[in-house]
């Protein structure tokens, strides 16, 4: 075997996807305010979409849920950041039972630690359900979870006020510290995947049974990738709520599963780097939509209202047809030439057995 | 000539070619088998002709008509495919599958009249009529796709390795199906790795080696006499007539 | 030493790297197109950030339009103080990370007042960049109490709104101007908006002397089915005088669909977000006896016979070719009145000296009669005359005009209840 | 040394008793009784459908019996999963390869043999040694999915080695095989069965494989046991004759 | 009391099935799981409000139209060029399809809600073996019930059914047959087009609005429901839908006022239950056969 000069090999892929992070965030610095916040927001972004891809790129399953960790990280930080005196008249009806919760106080630093730990905790909660269950079942498991934080958190006014925005949260992100949490996520992402945990859990990606059937617990590194994911969005959550100091239950839902999701997928599910380089393209892309349908680059005459969203949902279609897996498919990002190995020479006398595009659908195209 | 190849090249991927300037024919009323081992390229040469993988050269042609030709239909050239996984549908009942078969065919006496030859062959399947196409053994799924495949009133038949994974109690039956073809004179494409049996009914034979070359072709007789197949078979024409 | 990446091959790293950079390097410089002349000493600039697309657009569009409308006429009669009003507008797509950042853009743009949405939730994250550079905020028709509250937000946030809880004390004071003494609340658990419209109709009905015989409550959205909550009405042991449903439209307008047909003819009345022509096709032409506390009565709407309101319902008509479809149009075009009647007080164009003219200006004159908008503890409005309207088979017509002039404290810290 | 590796030196013995499965009411495996020593192979065959392919599940645990038990020496595996099944050296291959496609072969056999209870560390010395054994050197960095048909099938049983198994439950492996590859094959199943110590159960329809490769031979039809025996001995049964061979053979 | 409970509950878990089906069958036919379907019942709610002072039949076949005209134009414009996609590329392009079509009905037809005024006959009430019930649960669960007979008799007797549900399992073998999947999809979709306007005339029918955002609600019924039935079937995804409606009635009939705002919450615990217990869903045999 060609020996590729490990250390750099192991650590390439972070590296370089860090560094593209940190371009955002030199963007963001050289900007104006409006960039710097679309900038920060773009690396929170890259936050969640690190952590989703610890679960779904590992295992190959779509998770519509995760939303509902940064919900519970948002939360987490609202409720430990909020000045007592403040949360005194915020939660007027607090249960008894948690009646402590208006006179706990953290530093943002602290908050974000817990804020993690209580999305990893509802992932412990949870993960039963992902360690059982596969396919579009788990994809529809997941929907369900989101269903229900939704729906209670916007329900149990008294404890979350409800419908009403969380208000009143300091403001302590700033575009570093979500850039040195983005860095930390990254590697988290990248030591899971390369891990032994990570490696049995590609294993099950490509093929259920056969991993089962090579004495791989599926469900429990299923269970592990998904509380780890969880841990990482719960910190996305948390920068999420320090930045933009007030937020509101629907800023976890469906809209907010949707635009991840676009992101993810455009950049490839199946790939970190993938996720990364959609989670930054989506968020420029959508900044230059938005300033596009305002008039900016038209010379004042902006666009009809909607325009960007047809263009998002456009340009995600245009994707899936043209690479079904995103622009990275499983790849990893690498700088390196390395040998190549899309196909084996064919020994003489062996069909290759790859077949050609898709056999089953040929029909369908012909038709 | 029904069915003429020639000079195929068939590509998988970027660089792989799995069939190279490959070139046969079978006549009208012709049992023809394609043997060779696996590999070779024999399925993939089957399924240039269904149209299921691209041609990247020469040209097939079926009734002097070319299969690449977008106006070109496998159904009204009546090709009939018995690919090599059978293609039932398990969640259908075994009734249900052969109407699938009749499913473009106008003449609806002549069909009636046809099921009703088939289910004479294949009398098991006249028992399971009602029953899901899942719950059939492995065999009569074989009959079940092959009556199906006959209910199209084919012109050319491609068997694409019919015996495999079966019994050897049901090869013999499969083989008697193919001979009894054969005498009503249906025009007959059989894939096989299984040489002695398929040299023993079939007209003619192609050898085929990897990837997609015809090292030899003739009667059971005549590729004997190379030693090129003989070496690559394993065995000689002689063995196959002791075997008869 | 083997590696689970996928090599991708350099080229194709550095297009990929190179397409995202270039993406984010023409978000980033296309800032130099929009202008910043609003320090001009002649011109007062108002930044709105309002939703014109996405499912929110529906509760801006129109005030926004009427606000514009409004603005239109001042200019033309000579401005502020003779200073022209400039506007600056973002779609903000009913999306609250966006309507930050469009905040932030007018903020950097140097505009001297706000226009935040027709929703707490949307105006929360514009009215938090707005207090951060001390810029009044005023939401454009929020009903939802918090809004107002200076110690929730912050004291340069407003709404040019009574909201829910006045709606709902309007809507009790009005019953029991009819001499209604009994009660059946029937409450949508779907936003804060309805919530607190139930509990200060309850808490309002209760001082004035009802009772609330029953009380039942429905998720709400936009799939309602209330056949067991009908069921309940249906097996009280004798009918309350009315059935106050605290909802908003579809899912409000649905569920008196759903009373009417199972048969509970008693009176229903609601709050002014069951206002719209949607309310009168959604109940139909066999419903009657439905009343709701609106904003005005016109277009859809007759009976209110008021020369003002006609005249703004034809501006409008002139300006935009339709008429407005809800009565909230009316609420932007009276804010605009309001702003431009407190700017002309002001000392300077400072946030200080802007939030402190808010805040000491006297009542407004508006199409539906005088409104004191802003207080000091109170950044909405409380005595604003409310329409009360009935729906009867297949028209709206106006029956009165009903004012409280203060709301019931109920204990939850809104600094606009006495 | 490791308990498994100690265990493994001792002749055991994997045994099916009255086992049983029915789907929808039908019968797949009805009452088979069979076991498997250490170092033989034991050839299941059978016409299709027969329940062979079921037998093999119930055996390495992707099914669960209906009724009967299913033995490793003293223990009970009846209702143990297939993971459980594997650590204690019962690991079976599929007919169709079934590798971890956008893995490379090396990931392949790593993830078995950690899947298997192995560390990091041994893991990855015992992928080396498995990867020599089998000749998969030059392909171990390729992905399984571009393959060759032949190479797949090595990989295939190379995972299975990874797990380190006492028993090894093969489904057809000579499936869409030449004639020289089942010999080849046959060759290095007997191997591995003798150096490892090794208990082979073989589902298999071709018959030169079955009769070169089997100690012993268990004929099924209709999920019941037709016979067991020598191979010579069942090869002149009348009823296997009868309802697998044909007359003809 | 419970007579009107009970038809009610069969009326809703009646329209559920009807929604599910239309869900299922296109991940039968194309492995196509349709988050766009919502946009479908949308398309036939919009005809029902545009055509709302016609006679109730005309409207009624106009949202058919309506409805057809959406689900084939989605097929023509997205789901065509990925007819060689796995089903997660679908689902996921059906997301993309379903935000530009919520965004064009915004922007042109909806930019609000609309109101469709009820039809008289609807508003009766009826003496049935002594309980008052509504005509439009009565018809609720008529007309439910009837689509579910049609669909089951047109998918199990008829030569486009069984084509339908060959190309379901295999296209490829099912195209040299003869079977033409330019016939086949259309097809489909037009089914799920009629299935949807249905649907949306009684959604429409009970809830009197019509918005751009109207088909969140039973595009998640549908997919839920098919989930929760097997996918494997259509009976098994009809069986779904109907429990996950009379769930849905009973949990709203049986739950005290101030947990009332949770029943999603409980709904959907339930439905995890469900699928962790049985992840092969409700109607799926425990046949596992694996090569």
């Amino acid at each position: 075997m060609k020996k590729l000069g490990p250390v750099t090999r192991t650590v390439e892929t972070p590296v370089l996807l860090v560094g593209l992070v940190l371009l955002a965030v030199l963007v963001g610095v050289g900007g104006d305010v409006t960039i710097a916040r679309v900038a920060t927001l773009a690396i929170v972004s890259v936050v969640f979409v690190t952590g989703l891809s610890i679960f779904s790129a590992n295992s190959g399953v779509m998770s519509f849920g995760h939303v509902a960790f940064m919900a519970v990280g948002a939360y987490t930080t609202a409720y430990l950041t909020i000045p007592v005196n403040l949360k005194a008249a915020l939660f007027t009806d607090l249960p008894g039972w948690l009646s402590w919760l208006v006179d706990v106080h953290a530093g943002f630093l602290v908050a974000l630690v817990v804020s993690g730990l209580a999305a990893a905790a509802v992932g412990v909660l949870t993960s039963p359900i992902v360690a059982r269950l596969s396919g579009l079942q788990s994809g529809i498991a997941t929907l369900a979870l989101l269903l229900i934080v939704y729906n209670v958190l916007n329900s149990w006014t008294d404890v979350t006020r409800g419908s009403s925005s969380m208000i009143g949260i300091p403001r302590n992100t700033t575009i570093w510290l979500a850039f040195a949490v983005a860095a930390v996520s990254i590697a988290a992402a990248w030591g899971y995947r390369r891990s032994r945990s990570g490696l049995q859990l590609q294993a099950s990606r490509e093929d259920y049974w056969a991993a089962q059937a090579s004495g791989i617990a599926v469900g429990r590194h299923r269970a592990l990738s998904w509380i780890l994911s969880a841990f990482v969005c719960g910190l996305a959550g948390s920068l999420y709520a320090g930045y933009l100091t007030s937020f509101n239950v629907n800023a976890f839902f469906l809209s907010a599963t949707f635009a991840f999701i676009v992101m993810v997928v455009l950049g490839g599910y199946l790939s970190l780097s993938g996720a990364v380089i959609g989670a930054l393209a989506v968020s420029a892309l959508q900044e230059v939509l938005r300033r596009l349908q305002d008039g900016q680059f038209t010379g004042g005459s902006a666009l009809p209202a909607g325009t960007a969203d047809l263009i998002l949902a456009a340009v995600l279609l245009l994707v899936l047809i043209m690479a079904p897996l995103g622009l990275m498919g499983v790849r990893e990002l690498s700088l390196l030439r390395r040998r190549p190995v899309s196909g084996e020479r064919p020994d003489s006398g062996v069909e290759v057995v790859s077949e050609p595009l898709d056999r089953a659908t040929q029909g369908v195209a012909r038709g | 000539m029904v069915l003429r190849i020639d000079d195929a090249y068939i590509q998988y991927g970027a660089s792989v070619m799995a069939v190279q300037g490959c070139s046969l024919h079978v006549a009208e009323g012709e049992l023809v088998s394609l043997i060779g081992q696996n590999g070779a390229g024999k399925s993939t040469l089957v399924k240039a002709v269904m149209g299921q993988v691209p041609l990247h050269g020469g040209t097939i042609t079926v009734d002097n008509r070319s299969v690449t030709d977008r106006t070109f239909s496998t159904v009204r050239n009546r090709i009939s495919h018995v690919p090599e996984d059978r293609g039932i549908f398990a969640s259908l009942t075994v009734g249900e599958n052969l109407r699938l078969g009749g499913i473009t065919r106008k003449d609806k006496s002549a069909l009636a009249a046809d099921l009703e030859r088939e289910l004479e062959r294949f009398p098991v399947l006249r028992k399971y009529w009602s029953r899901g196409a899942s719950l059939l053994s492995g065999g009569e799924q074989q009959q079940l796709a092959i009556a199906r495949a006959l209910l199209l009133k084919p012109r050319l038949l491609l068997l694409d390795e019919p015996t495999l994974g079966l019994a050897p109690i049901i090869v013999d039956l499969i083989f008697d199906v193919v001979v009894q073809l054969r005498q009503e004179g249906m025009t007959i494409l059989l894939v096989e790795q299984n040489a002695v049996r398929s040299l023993e009914v079939s007209d003619r034979s192609y050898v085929l080696q990897a990837p997609g070359k015809v090292l030899g072709s003739g009667s059971a007789a005549e590729l004997g006499k190379l030693p090129a197949v003989v070496e690559y078979l394993g065995f000689s024409a002689a063995e196959v007539g002791v075997a008869r | 030493m083997l590696s689970s990446a996928r090599p991708f091959s350099g080229r194709k790293a550095i297009l990929a790297a190179a397409a995202v950079a270039s993406l984010v390097v023409t978000a980033g410089c296309s800032d130099s197109a929009s202008d910043s002349s609003a320090s001009d000493a002649d011109v007062i600039t108002i930044g709105f950030a309002l939703s014109q697309s996405g499912n929110m657009a529906p509760f801006d569009v129109e005030p926004g339009n009427a606000a514009m409308l409004r603005i239109k006429q001042i200019n033309a009669d000579g401005g502020v103080d003779g200073k022209q009003i400039k506007t600056v507008v973002k779609d903000v797509r009913s999306d609250p990370d966006t309507v930050g950042t469009a905040a932030t853009e007018l903020v950097a743009d140097g505009i001297d007042l706000l226009v935040t949405p027709c929703d707490f939730d949307l105006s929360a994250p514009g009215a938090a960049v707005a207090q951060a550079a001390s810029i009044p905020s005023v939401s454009i028709c929020a009903g939802d109490p918090k809004m107002a509250d200076t110690t929730t937000l912050g004291d340069y946030v407003f709404s040019a709104n009574a909201g829910s809880d006045v709606e709902g004390a309007t809507g009790a004071a009005w019953a029991d101007a009819q001499g209604w003494t009994s009660a059946y609340l029937l409450q949508d658990e779907s936003i804060e908006y309805t919530k607190s419209a139930g509990r200060y109709f309850q808490a309002e009905f209760e001082e004035l002397g009802g009772t609330v015989v029953g009380n039942d409550a429905f998720p709400g959205g936009d799939n309602v089915n209330i056949s067991s909550q009908v069921a309940r009405i249906k097996g009280l042991a004798t009918k309350p005088d009315f059935v106050y449903v605290a909802s908003w439209n579809p899912g409000g307008a649905t569920a008196i669909r759903q009373l009417r047909e199972a048969g509970v003819d008693v009176p229903v009345v609601g709050p002014a977000a069951l206002d719209g022509q949607v309310l009168l096709d959604i109940v139909g032409d066999g419903a009657s006896d439905v009343y709701y506390t609106g904003f005005a009565c016109y277009v859809y709407c007759t009976g209110a016979d008021s020369a003002d309101l006609d005249t703004f319902v034809a501006d409008y008509e002139a300006e935009y070719d339709s008429k407005p479809a809800s009565s909230y149009a009316l609420l932007g075009y009276n804010m605009v009145s309001a702003l431009a009647g407190a700017l002309a007080d002001a000392d300077s164009l400072d946030g200080a000296d802007i939030k402190a003219a808010l805040e000491n200006a006297g009542p407004v004159s508006t199409p539906i009669g005088d409104v004191q908008y802003f207080s000091d503890t109170c950044h909405k409005i409380i005595d604003m005359p409310l329409s009360v309207v009935e729906v009867d088979h297949g028209a709206m017509k106006y029956v009165d005009q009903q004012r409280v002039d203060s709301i019931p404290d109920i204990g939850d810290e809104n600094a606009c209840a006495s | 040394m490791t308990d498994a590796a100690q265990l493994s030196r001792r002749s055991s013995v994997l045994r099916m008793a009255g086992g049983g499965i029915h789907f929808d009411g039908v019968k797949a495996v009805d009452g088979v009784t069979l076991e498997v020593r250490s170092g033989e192979v034991l050839g299941l065959i059978g016409p299709n459908g027969s329940g062979k392919t079921s037998t093999l599940n119930l055996l390495s645990g992707m099914l669960r019996a209906t009724s009967g038990r299913i033995h490793l020496d003293d223990h009970d595996l009846t209702r143990s999963s297939m993971r459980q099944r594997v650590q204690r050296g019962v690991v079976r291959t599929f007919q169709s390869g079934r590798v971890f496609g956008r893995l490379t072969v090396a990931e392949n056999v790593e993830a078995a043999a950690l899947g298997a209870g192995s560390r990091r560390g041994p893991a990855r010395r015992l992928r080396d040694e498995i990867i020599d054994e089998l000749s998969l050197g030059e392909v171990a960095a390729t992905r399984a999915d571009s393959l060759t048909a032949g190479r797949i099938r090595t990989t295939a049983i190379a995972r299975a080695l990874a797990a380190r198994p006492r028993f090894l439950l093969l489904d057809e492996p000579a499936a869409g095989q030449n004639e020289a590859e089942a010999v080849e094959l046959i060759t290095s199943i007997r191997g591995f069965a003798r150096r490892r110590d090794c208990g082979v159960l073989l589902v298999e329809h071709d018959m030169s494989v079955v009769m070169g490769t089997c100690d012993r031979l268990h004929v099924l039809d209709s999920g019941r046991t037709v016979i067991e025996g020598e191979p010579a001995t069942v090869r002149k049964d009348p009823r296997v004759i009868e309802i697998y061979f044909g007359k003809r053979h | 009391m419970i007579l009107e409970f009970l038809i009610s509950a069969v009326g809703l878990g009646a329209l559920y099935a009807l929604l599910t089906i239309g869900v299922a069958l296109l991940f039968g036919v194309l492995g196509l799981m349709n988050f766009a379907y919502g946009e479908i019942v949308m398309a036939g709610a919009f005809a029902m409000y545009l055509f709302r002072d016609q006679p109730w039949f005309v409207a009624l076949l106009m949202a058919i139209v309506f409805a057809v005209v959406v689900a084939l134009l989605s097929e023509r414009l997205a789901f065509h060029p990925l007819r060689n996609a796995d089903p997660v590329t679908l689902m996921i392009a059906s997301f993309a399809v379903s935000l530009a079509i919520q965004s064009l009905a915004r922007m042109t037809v909806l930019p609000r809600t609309r109101g469709v005024p009820p039809e008289d006959f609807l508003s009766h009430r009826v003496d049935l073996l002594g309980a008052d019930v509504s005509v439009l649960d009565l018809l609720t669960l008529a007309l439910c019930g009837a689509m579910l007979v049609a669909v089951a008799w047109m998918m199990g007797r008829t030569s486009l059914g069984i084509q339908l549900r060959a190309a379901a399992e295999d296209f490829q073998m099912a195209s040299s047959l003869g079977v033409r999947a330019n016939l086949v999809i259309p097809s489909a979709f037009v089914t799920v087009g009629v299935l949807a306007a249905i649907g949306s005339a009684v959604l429409v029918a009970r809830q009197g609005a019509v918005s751009a955002d109207m088909g969140l609600q039973p595009m998640l019924i549908g997919v839920v429901g098919a989930v929760l039935g097997g996918m494997s079937s259509l009976k098994g995804a009809a069986l779904g839908g109907f429990l996950l409606g009379a769930a849905t009635a009973l949990l709203e009939s049986l739950l005290p006022t101030d947990l009332i705002a949770f029943r999603d919450a409980f709904l959907f615990s339930a439905l995890i239950v469900v699928l962790v217990v049985r992840p092969q869903g409700l109607l799926s045999g425990a046949k596992v056969r694996v090569s």
